[in-house]
């Protein structure tokens, strides 16, 4: 009886120790099933997460880089850009795998550059990233001359329906550069500056790191995320939209912190970005599955989104008293 | 070779507005502590961090085991050996123990991964050579006691197994036990040869571990001598450049009726228990106590700053609700804080609007401000509490320190409250700008204006204050009057201890 | 020399303004038609929705926290009012509610910030979705035109050869300059800006100031939208969506500082019109609307480096 | 020299066999708000109508033209839009959400001719007939409606040039960049003018079919161009942005401006003589038509009778100007 009172506690300090994300989502797919009959079915849950997974890969990026009291307004035209790039390689006759690797190369570039000028340049993320955004997203309009460009290869079909283990292939990609992300923020040095920059950026000088450095790498790994992202996308959609990733930026701080990730103290990681951005995925999807009138959606997504984070930033202050 | 470890041969450092290091010489034996001392503001914390490559000195040369060096990071100090517990909070609230200890240095393999169960193993011994095997090494710092964070700081600096230690006032923040463990240590440490720089303002302890000692005033070395050399009221003196009846004036006032009264005070977060104390017109009321004792807890408290846990505030007999600092002007109380550059001044504004900061709604109550008067305003203070800047608009940041803390003043004067806290008022300014504060706390008091001045330096508070209350942990431990002082009495009671062990 | 305790003289608009004429004299000799009467007239039509929008941005921005709900606010004030006019109301009472519902929205995000305890960059950015969401329904898909003569009079006409929304313009714009500048309210604002902390323990009432700049941001937002409603002589869904951004770009070009403190509405003036003349330059050369974008993200991290460059500089001058 | 990037220009479907059918062969009668048919669904099927956004009238009406097909022939109508208005990922998401919900048809509006593609395959191997309108999806579908853009380009272009006597100077107000309804409209303005080579265009600039840019580019060059003749707006938002610009440099009367949709403001607009002709490009007869080959197909089988069938065509008399303008309104208009 006193283990089981034991199990009992420990399992509801579990529960209760969950973050808010976990509940809502919880509540939500609930909520989907019960309105509407063929909600919860597999292939359902298998489409929200291949849905998913370019944002999800885009709000990684955008979590470390919220970790180091940061921002990366230049994501979302990142990703376009990575995916105009990719089809124009391949349509110059550059093969496709190698313009893939050129494209991701040239990405994390131009993620490294943000971390240049915020560090080096020391301008604030918000407008660097902002001033970078622009000219990305102009670059990609010109690139294209607006319109979207395609090229046919049988490696965008291959990528976006092959299943493993029933497992979309998307999701492996996603999985392996989690696995990556993670063993960069928890096993890596530069993962060990991600929550020391957020944390107390100038106890990062004293110890004898190079800030500036770290954030070039940071901002540059940030890249490398966005660009498996823009492949993806771009593959999902077997052509690269100029415009494709508009927005995703801030879809993504929103993910990262639903999730936990706050912009003081080096506080979360990518675990809670996962809910985050499953959270706003589950959303989009079960609002059409119920019906819900594509009238309403928008303002009703947006609402739940931000509840999301007042809820998460509430209960989390009063667990730390 | 000599056994001279480093020497430093005229360092000058120059920060906008002050020269925090004029031409000094310092250097540091094998299996010495050396220690610096010197008021606030004196230069310590600079010299340190120059030594350990975090500052670049303008002019100057120093001298590592002979050779000649010129650090342009703490790196490049850290390769050499040359490590330290620096004064601010240099660890990371959401990384653990273990990784802060071993920050930028984990143990990894050839593909960059860390180890962590080395890394763990590693920290978990560096702190049971502390005694701190309490600390769980993968706790994230930010759920640690003070404490047991300034141990953490103490352990990361000797994880680099350095040559080259610098303590910058480790023992601040920390109990009786903790400080035992780390002189323990640093005795280990001399006996096996490194040299040892050591911070502090506890003058009980530099007999205890220092070899040597080196006295700084604004930015300018007085001297260096052995420590048996010398007994502590001539340390002071060199720190003070003076003799302290020299410095304290204090006019003979006649007090009437209570202004501000607090009884049985708390804060939520249980720094402040039960605080009662009375202040009266034109009196200079002293709160003295240790670091972290709760004195700035209880000044923001009266302030409106920090939420009441418990107890009542009256001032002139009526019971006030303490809910702002807005509020609690409008019932004539100001502060000035002790953190100048974070709390007490916009350092990116100009002289002139952060004297206006408060008065502003005094002066313009309809809203508008007019120009004209307000310029009058800030040059009537500026000329009053010479203000040494050459144009009103000139940034905050650019001025030296003790002239930023008359802006400080300047702002409170103009609004011309009847009651004034005054939280360190004198940290880290020249001894000139002092005796100005001083005797501007005098003409105060005489004017019929009651202040409650915190204060870490003894001589100052009982050089200042009509009547002095300690408060240790929190708690009122003691009052005295003015013609009841002792320096023994009062520290050791802000120490806890009965008896007479203490410096005079 | 008494005059100049206004902060214009020691901030850093003084670069935004070298800029602008910069600007003005290369389009001068680039484009024969830029100097004319009517073309300057046009850029200040055309510029003055982005100086009512920018205006009161300039005072959150000043206080360091940011208002991405600028563009949205201004669209679903624009498609309310739109609604409020076809239900015959009359126009002055649909300028109040307009401001009010401006006032509401400011509240909102004040709501968040202040006391919630967001960070503004995201609640009001969660807001802005909100409200983007909202017109969307209130518009339910139509689009609205055909507005009373005496509404769209407030867009469209002309009192002599100025038109009257550049009067409007100028008028809130000093408007905003005196509260900012003039008044005890701006103090606390600038205060807030510089150092948080130190306002609080200056007796600034932080907490109302923050409120008071977002309500502020707020009302210029649904001036804005009600004005650009007028002028369109219509309303729809996505019309405040361009101006999220390009009002932060404008605060941002005219030299106040995302860190709070530095700055000031001439400097936003400054930054609108010459985001305005770059548009202006780029269609009369007949340069691919692609670009323009580019120019306008190579402007900001321009201006901006720029600043720190020169105050690095200066602080070395001063030592 | 670089090669011109590969848009979906080239797509076979632009290219498809875009001849009006003959009114006798439609399933439906009439156009506009006025259509009517006499299919009815044997099977309560569900249909969805996928549109680009919830913002544009023309998106709303396609919505409206399905549920009123829905009621006539009895069929479940599901609308479905983009969370963030015209992004094709999200489309492609909702694509994916109809068929899980089991749908038998849908009615799209693609926001992106390549970029839908692997969502219309997904359709098409669940067995879904896709009928697109307005852009068409990079490979054939069951279904092309709605009007073939080159055409409106052309009919539009020349009605223009005839009101100025062809010959003048003429700007255009493009389209969004990229967007394929755009691209082949201003192919078919081009298209027209090769015949009347008094025609000079001085200017060509994007508006992205809305009226406030509209406004503002026309606004800047009328600065040079005081002497235009003529303006084509990619779409009737685009023109009457131009219009309002007209009005305000005092030009009224001296630009004859054209434009595309026939939506409500733009009828009134010609109406009032601020613009002289639009296209009637009727989104709501254009879905029920859709819809109606879609239910015939689920009853029976039924084929269209070939690819695209434009709608409304040549046939249809789609040129809206001052003379038909009050015909239009009382009885074709989509938007009423
Ligand atoms: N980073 C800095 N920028 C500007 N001024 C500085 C900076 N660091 C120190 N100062 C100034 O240099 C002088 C010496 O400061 P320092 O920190 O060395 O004093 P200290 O002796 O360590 O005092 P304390 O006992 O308070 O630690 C002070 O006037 C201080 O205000
Ligand atoms: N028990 C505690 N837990 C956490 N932090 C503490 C504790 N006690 C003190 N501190 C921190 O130590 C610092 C000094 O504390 P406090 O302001 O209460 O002391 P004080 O008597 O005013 O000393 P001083 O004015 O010399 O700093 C503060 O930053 C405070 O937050
Ligand atoms: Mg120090
Ligand atoms: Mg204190």
């Amino acid at each position: 009886m006193q283990a089981e009172a034991v199990r009992g506690n420990r399992l509801t300090g579990f529960v209760s120790g969950l973050p808010p994300v976990a509940w809502i989502l919880f509540v939500m797919v609930v909520v989907f099933s019960f309105a509407s009959p063929n909600y919860f079915e597999l292939r359902n849950i298998s489409n929200i997460f291949i849905q998913s997974m370019p944002l999800m890969l885009v709000a990684f990026a955008q979590t470390i880089i919220v970790l180091t009291e940061g921002i990366d307004l230049s994501l979302g035209t990142q990703v376009s850009f990575v995916s105009v790039l990719w089809i124009l390689l391949c349509q110059y006759g550059v093969p496709i795998l190698a313009a893939a690797a050129i494209t991701v190369a040239v990405s994390m570039g131009v993620g490294a550059t943000n971390g240049l000028i915020i560090g080096k340049g020391k301008i604030p993320a918000f407008i660097a990233t902002l001033g970078m955004q622009y000219v990305l997203y102009s670059t990609s309009l010109l690139l294209t001359a607006g319109a979207s460009i395609s090229f046919s290869d049988y490696l965008f079909q291959f990528v976006s329906e092959t299943k493993l283990l029933f497992i979309p292939l998307p999701v492996w990609i996603t999985a392996v550069m989690f696995c990556l992300t993670w063993v960069m923020l928890y096993k890596t040095r530069l993962g060990a500056s991600v929550f020391a920059l957020g944390g107390n950026p100038d106890a990062v000088t004293l110890a004898g790191v190079n800030a500036n450095k770290s954030l070039i790498k940071i901002y540059g790994f940030a890249g490398l995320l966005t660009a498996v992202s823009g492949l993806i996308i771009t593959c999902q959609l077997e052509s690269a939209q100029p415009i494709v990733g508009s927005g995703w930026e801030f879809e993504a701080v929103a993910a990262a912190l639903i999730g936990g990730t706050s912009f003081r103290e080096g506080k979360g990681g990518i675990g809670g970005t996962i809910l985050g951005v499953l959270l706003i995925s589950t959303l989009k999807n079960g609002l059409n599955i119920a019906r819900v009138p594509s009238l309403y959606q928008s303002a009703i997504i947006g609402t739940i989104i931000l509840a999301a984070i007042i809820i998460d930033v509430m209960v989390r202050r009063r667990r730390n008293g | 070779m000599d056994e001279t470890i480093l020497r430093v041969h005229s360092i000058t450092k120059r920060f906008p507005g002050v020269k925090a290091l004029d031409n000094i010489d310092f250097d540091l034996k094998r299996g010495e502590v050396h220690i610096l001392v010197g008021e606030n503001g004196a230069g310590k914390s600079t010299l340190a961090k120059v030594i350990l490559g975090a500052y670049v000195p303008d002019e100057g040369e120093i001298f590592f085991e002979g050779q000649k060096v010129a650090f342009k990071t703490t790196r490049d100090a850290l390769e050499k050996g040359i490590a330290a517990v620096y004064q601010e909070f240099t660890l990371f609230p959401y990384l653990n123990v273990a990784q802060n200890i071993f920050f930028n240095r984990e143990p990894r393999n050839k593909l960059g991964i860390i180890d962590h169960r080395k890394m763990e193993r590693d920290a978990a011994e560096l702190l049971r050579s502390l005694n701190c095997e309490y600390i769980d090494v993968r706790a994230y710092v930010k759920k640690l006691s003070v404490a047991e964070q300034q141990m953490v700081e103490i352990a990361k600096a000797l994880s680099y197994s350095p040559r080259i230690m610098v303590f910058d006032e480790p023992t601040a923040t920390l109990s009786e036990r903790e400080v035992e463990s780390l002189f323990e240590r640093i005795h280990k440490l001399k006996a096996a040869g490194i040299g040892i720089i050591y911070v502090s303002h506890r003058m009980q302890e530099f007999k205890f571990i220092g070899d040597r000692i080196t006295v700084l005033r604004d930015g300018k070395k007085i001297g260096t001598v052995g420590i048996n050399e010398v007994s502590d009221k001539e340390i002071v003196k060199m720190m003070v450049g003076r003799d302290i009846s020299q410095v304290f004036h204090r006019s003979a006032n006649v007090f009437s009726g209570e202004v501000l009264k607090t009884e049985t005070l708390s804060d939520r977060a249980g720094r402040v228990k039960e605080a009662s104390i009375v202040l009266n017109k034109g009196e200079i009321v002293g709160l003295a106590g240790l670091v972290g004792a709760g004195r700035t807890e209880l000044a923001k408290l009266i302030f409106g700053v920090d939420p009441i846990g418990g107890g009542k505030v009256y001032i002139h007999g009526r019971e006030v609700n303490v809910t702002s600092p807005v509020h609690m002007v409008k019932c004539g109380v100001g502060m000035v804080c002790e953190d100048r550059k974070r709390l007490g001044l916009a350092v990116n504004d100009s002289v002139a609007w952060n004297i206006m900061a408060v008065s502003l709604k005094k002066y313009f109550p309809r809203f508008i401000i007019y120009y004209n008067k307000a310029y009058d305003i800030v040059e009537k203070y500026k000329t009053q509490l010479r203000i040494a800047t050459p144009d009103v608009l000139r940034k905050c940041k650019f001025l030296s320190g003790g002239n930023q803390q008359k802006v400080v003043l300047a702002k409170w004067l103009s609004m011309d409250t009847d009651i004034l806290i005054f939280d360190e008022p004198t940290r880290g300014i020249d001894v000139g700008a002092k005796i100005e504060i001083y005797g501007l706390m005098d003409k105060l008091a005489s004017e019929g204006k009651s202040i409650l001045m915190i204060s870490s330096e003894l001589p100052e508070i009982i050089g200042m204050s009509d009547r002095i209350y300690v408060i240790r942990e929190g708690r009122i431990v003691g009052e005295c009057k003015r013609a009841e002082f002792s320096t023994d009495d009062i520290a050791s009671q802000m120490l806890g201890i009965v008896g007479d062990a203490h410096a005079s | 020399m008494k005059k100049y305790l206004d902060s214009i003289k020691h901030s850093r608009t003084i670069y935004s303004f070298v800029g602008l004429m910069i600007m003005v004299v290369i389009s001068s000799l680039t484009v024969n038609k830029f100097m004319t009467f009517d073309n300057v007239i046009t850029i200040f039509r055309q510029a003055s929705t982005l100086f009512i929008l920018s205006a009161g941005l300039t005072a959150t921005i000043l206080m360091a926290e940011i208002d991405l709900s600028v563009g949205a606010a201004s669209g679903f004030i624009g498609c309310v009012s739109a609604q409020f006019l076809k239900a015959d109301l009359p126009v002055p009472m649909v300028f109040l509610l307009g401001m009010a519902l401006g006032a509401l929205v400011g509240m909102l995000n004040g709501f968040l910030v202040g006391t919630v305890k967001m960070p503004s960059f995201i609640a009001t950015y969660g807001v802005s979705w909100v409200l983007a969401g909202l017109s969307v329904i209130v518009m339910n898909g139509a689009v609205i035109f055909g507005l009373p003569e005496g509404f769209t009079w407030f867009g469209t006409g002309y009192v002599g050869p100025i038109p009257v929304i550049v009067i409007i313009a100028c008028i809130i714009v000093a408007l905003v300059y005196f509260l900012l500048h003039r008044t005890t309210f701006g103090r606390d604002i600038y205060s807030f800006g510089f150092n948080p902390d130190a306002a609080l323990y200056s007796a600034v009432p932080v907490n109302r100031t923050l409120y008071a700049a977002f309500i502020l941001s707020g009302i210029t937002a649904g001036i804005g939208g009600l004005l650009m409603m007028a002028r369109l002589n219509a309303a729809d869904a996505t019309m405040g969506d361009a101006y999220g951004m390009q009002t932060i770009a404008a605060v941002v070009i005219g030299g106040t500082s995302l860190l709070g403190g530095e700055g000031g509405i001439v400097g936003t003036i400054i930054g609108a019109l010459l985001l305005t003349i770059v548009v202006n330059v780029m269609n009369l050369l007949g340069i691919s609307s692609f670009a323009q974008p580019m120019v306008v993200g190579l402007l900001i991290l321009a201006v901006v480096m720029f600043d720190t460059y020169t105050r690095a500089m200066q602080e070395k001058l001063i030592e | 020299s670089s090669p011109a990037p590969k848009t979906a220009q080239q797509a076979p479907a632009a290219v498809a066999d875009s001849k009006p059918v003959d009114h006798s062969k439609l399933p439906t009668k009439g156009i506009g708000t006025s259509i009517s048919t006499d299919v009815k669904a044997k099977k309560p099927y569900k249909i969805a109508i996928i549109v680009k956004n919830t913002t544009n009238p023309f998106m709303v009406k396609s919505i409206a033209g399905t549920q009123k097909a829905a009621k006539d022939m009895g069929f479940e109508c599901i609308s479905l839009s983009p969370a963030r208005q015209d992004s094709i990922d999200d489309q492609v998401k909702i694509m994916e959400d109809a068929i899980q919900m089991g749908v038998n048809g849908i009615i799209l509006h693609p926001i992106d001719s390549n970029g839908i593609m692997p969502a219309i395959r997904k359709a098409e191997a669940a067995n879904i007939p896709v009928a697109v309108i307005g852009t068409p999806a990079a490979k054939e579908t069951f279904l092309r409606s709605g009007v073939d853009y080159t055409e409106t380009g052309v009919l539009i272009t020349k009605a223009v040039a005839e009101l100025i006597g062809k010959k003048g100077k003429l700007i255009i107000i493009e389209g969004p960049p990229g967007a394929q309804n755009a691209i082949e409209r201003l192919q078919g303005i081009k298209t027209a003018l090769k015949d009347y080579p008094d025609i000079q265009v001085v200017a060509s600039q994007t508006a992205n079919f809305k009226r406030t840019e509209g406004m503002q580019v026309t606004e800047n060059l009328l600065q040079k161009y005081k002497d235009v003749n003529a303006i084509i707006g990619a779409n009737d938002e685009s023109a009457l942005g131009a219009a309002q610009a007209v009005k305000a440099a005092g030009l009224s009367g001296k630009v004859v401006i054209g434009g595309f949709d026939g939506n409500q403001d733009g009828s009134a607009a010609i109406k009032s003589g601020e613009m002289a002709v639009s296209y009637n490009t009727d989104p709501f007869g254009s879905t029920y038509l859709a819809a109606a080959y879609i239910v015939q197909f689920l009853n029976d089988g039924t084929k269209p009778p070939k690819f695209f069938v434009p709608f409304p065509s040549a046939l249809d008399d789609p040129i809206i100007n001052a003379k038909n303008i009050d015909n239009y309104i009382s009885n074709i208009a989509w938007w009423k």
